[in-house]
């Protein structure tokens, strides 16, 4: 029942090639596992799948990211050759002169893209973790992300039925985590951490700090432990 | 060439159609600025995407937190009776129609107030992040945006030629030289940018408009 | 923008008849708007609908209630007459020989009963509020409750369409709201409340405490503040 | 007539079925005595439809809080490391298989593994709750119920007569005479009560049996 692993090399040690992850952080570097993110670049498996809000931006534009910090995104795997497939919302600078890594390996047919509104990005992935199969949205109705998806009328209005995202891993970055694996986040880094970490067959967290049991009141714990598979604690000095 | 009102003022003119207890989502660009000119004694609530509800200013330099942003990476500072939550909560709040006002930006709106405003075709490859949802999900959608493209093209259009935000979504378009409504019969000119002629407007927009009765000049 | 009434009558008073409703709170006091729904008996609008997980047990078998206490539930709105239909998964009493009022009532037709399974009630309410018409979900499939309804196989395994519930009011209880709604519930009372305040067209709340604004920090925060229209103070004597 | 195992043998048998680690949720009556007798040495964690994970002992006379209940409205006593959560996360958990093992109770099993716990038809009104969802989305399915009902007929059933909570679900059937595995070829007799022969077991029960290999006698 230990889930405490010392690095963060170990914690990501056996994802093999072609799997599927879940990584976000928004776009900024607050919510993003950046050392998750390094040891994987490091252990460097290939063909991997990842389900993120962007393809990696902060490392480009300093979306997010505090005057002097230079932050790791998914951009390093994008060049590191190992990705295969990104399912994002936001996957291109928005600043055409700086091109993200993932925007010239696409541009090279290097990578993959399916590209899927935000809103709907975010409840595929809790119904992933949910057990809901699939659901009606209104968002993308009449544009070319519902192409080829079935459109179905509700009270007069018309809604277009996408389906669940699971994933093998989830890299998550949370604030802190009691030994059991329970875990709050800060501020606008729960963002699309809360959720992926529940629709990942192996959650690993990186956290600020690991605390006893107890520390984290239960009124404020934001995942339940179940969630949570794999936490390293981050031992570089924090600012926070 | 006439004047244009510059993006402040745009936002300004934007800002006066918000009303006392509007949650309102601001979308990148000349629509983040709008909530520089709410007027003092209405309260307007602000949503961003990326997980916090109520936000007020942003942070001083010195001040930022890299966990408390907005939607377009910009820097929060620490509000009292501010709230966080998940992005499926987020666009729930959205989607679930708990958004009374959206301001997004745009590269078209079309005569029936369709919307298009997330790629460009001859970049192949675009943005839609939270702007589809946003564009269905609010109820109320206002387009803040430039009358005209870099090359002088109108961008209010009979039918969009880039790929769509959301269909009939728009209510209304504050653009550089005037407020436009999107009513069943097509686009109603409202105001015109003092010195615009409702001719003039006219002939910067490749629709053929509406003119209201009593068209103003844009008021602040 | 003013959310704060004084008085659960006046906080009520406006519900008309043919109104449907979510009262909830699991089963026991602890996370039932028992004033609200006090208020709503003396009002006694008629033909409501109530979606509730149960149709009041507590009053009759004394689920999750401290020793020496009587709670109020929707038993009284029944009592009285003015319920037309109940959408719930436990409406009857699990001791046969102390019916419920709904119960009684149902036998003698003068109440209709939709049941639904206690995930898919939290389900539908949740879409309710965030803007999903529809999703397709395990549960009931092969049994009466998906009878009449889609049955749609994904990977291998089969599941039942179910549509999203709103209301026109919510009655709610929560532990503390500052002076803009912004929420918190104590522990096993956040329940169905925190769901149902989300999906209903107006959301009336009442709770131990209003504070100032600032008093309940952000991180703590179930219900942000944009769910809830109308609060009520409870004045009277809480042991909590 | 033989004797029977009671209610607490029951239940201290499918706790060895308790695995360290697993997260547990155990339904109203026999199922809900387990936690009491999980052996030393293995932590469960327990899950309840109410909206708390990882609760510990029922609360002391004296000590019950409203807001601290479990899914029978059981008073909980406060744990360090306890959760709460809505309803709808509460079984989002349960739908997306994070639950590990569910224990029910049953009014009748069938030779498929189908389920039904609800209704009894004469009623013709019954308690769905939470049992539907628990069917279908716990890893594994265990039910703990008494082998007849209290007119003596056999709960395990060829083909389920009362109404059906979900099909194919439960795993193992823990009842006051025997241990019975679901196998893709039926019911197969895995421990008899103490003093019960196989042939016994068999003439209380509707459905032909398969007798495993070295059947033993109850292990506790």
């Amino acid at each position: 029942m230990n889930k405490i692993f010392n690095s963060f090399e170990e914690a990501v040690s056996d994802i093999p090639d072609n799997s599927t992850l879940m990584i976000d952080g928004f776009a900024g570097p607050g919510g993003t596992s950046q050392n998750l993110i390094t040891a994987l670049r490091n252990l460097g498996s290939k063909d991997l799948t990842v389900i993120s809000n962007t393809a990696g931006l902060a490392s480009v534009i300093g979306f997010g990211t505090l005057p002097g910090k230079t932050p790791v995104d998914i951009g390093i795997l994008v060049e590191n050759h190992q990705i295969k497939k990104v399912i994002a919302s936001f996957p291109v600078s928005p600043s055409p002169s700086r091109p993200t890594a993932f925007e010239k390996a696409y541009a090279k047919h290097e990578v993959e893209l399916e590209l899927v509104p935000q809103g709907t990005l975010a409840e595929r992935i809790r119904a992933g973790g949910a057990g809901i199969p699939a659901f009606f949205t209104p968002t993308g109705v009449g544009t070319t992300v519902s192409e080829g998806k079935e459109i179905r009328e509700f009270q007069g209005k018309q809604y277009v039925l996408e389906t669940a995202l699971k994933a093998d891993y989830a890299l998550i970055r949370a604030y802190k985590s009691d030994k059991l694996g329970n875990l709050i986040y800060r501020g606008t880094s729960k963002n699309f951490n809360s959720v992926m970490v529940t629709a990942a067959a192996t959650s690993i967290v990186e956290v600020d700090k690991i605390v006893n049991i107890g520390e984290i009141e239960s009124s404020l714990i934001d995942t339940p432990l179940i969630y949570v598979d794999r936490i390293v604690e981050i031992k570089e000095n924090n600012e926070r | 060439m006439k004047d244009r009102l510059n993006r402040e003022i745009i936002a300004m003119r934007v800002a006066k159609e918000l009303q006392d207890g509007d949650v309102v989502n601001l979308g990148i660009g000349i629509p983040s600025l709008c909530s520089q000119f709410v007027p003092e004694g209405k309260t307007v609530i602000y949503h961003s995407e990326s997980g916090v509800l109520n936000y007020g200013p942003m942070a001083e330099d010195g001040l930022e937190d890299q966990d408390l942003i907005n939607a377009s990476g910009q820097f929060l500072a620490p509000v009292d009776g501010m709230s966080f939550f998940s992005s499926s909560d987020a666009f729930a709040m959205i989607r679930g129609g708990h958004i009374d006002v959206t301001v997004l930006g745009a590269l078209q709106v079309s005569k029936f107030g369709d919307l298009a405003n997330w790629m460009i075709p001859s970049r192949g490859i675009g943005n839609v992040g939270g702007g589809m949802d946003l564009a269905v999900g609010a109820k109320k959608v206002i387009v803040a945006m430039e009358h005209n493209d870099k090359n002088g093209a109108s961008k209010i259009v009979n039918e969009c030629t880039f790929p769509l935000t959301s269909k009939s979504c728009v209510s209304l378009i504050v653009t550089d030289i005037a407020v436009i409504e999107v009513v069943r019969e097509g686009l109603k000119l409202l105001e015109c940018a003092p010195g615009w002629t409702k001719e003039e407007i006219q002939s910067e927009t490749s629709v053929e408009l509406i003119f209201a009765e009593g068209i103003q000049e844009f008021s602040l």
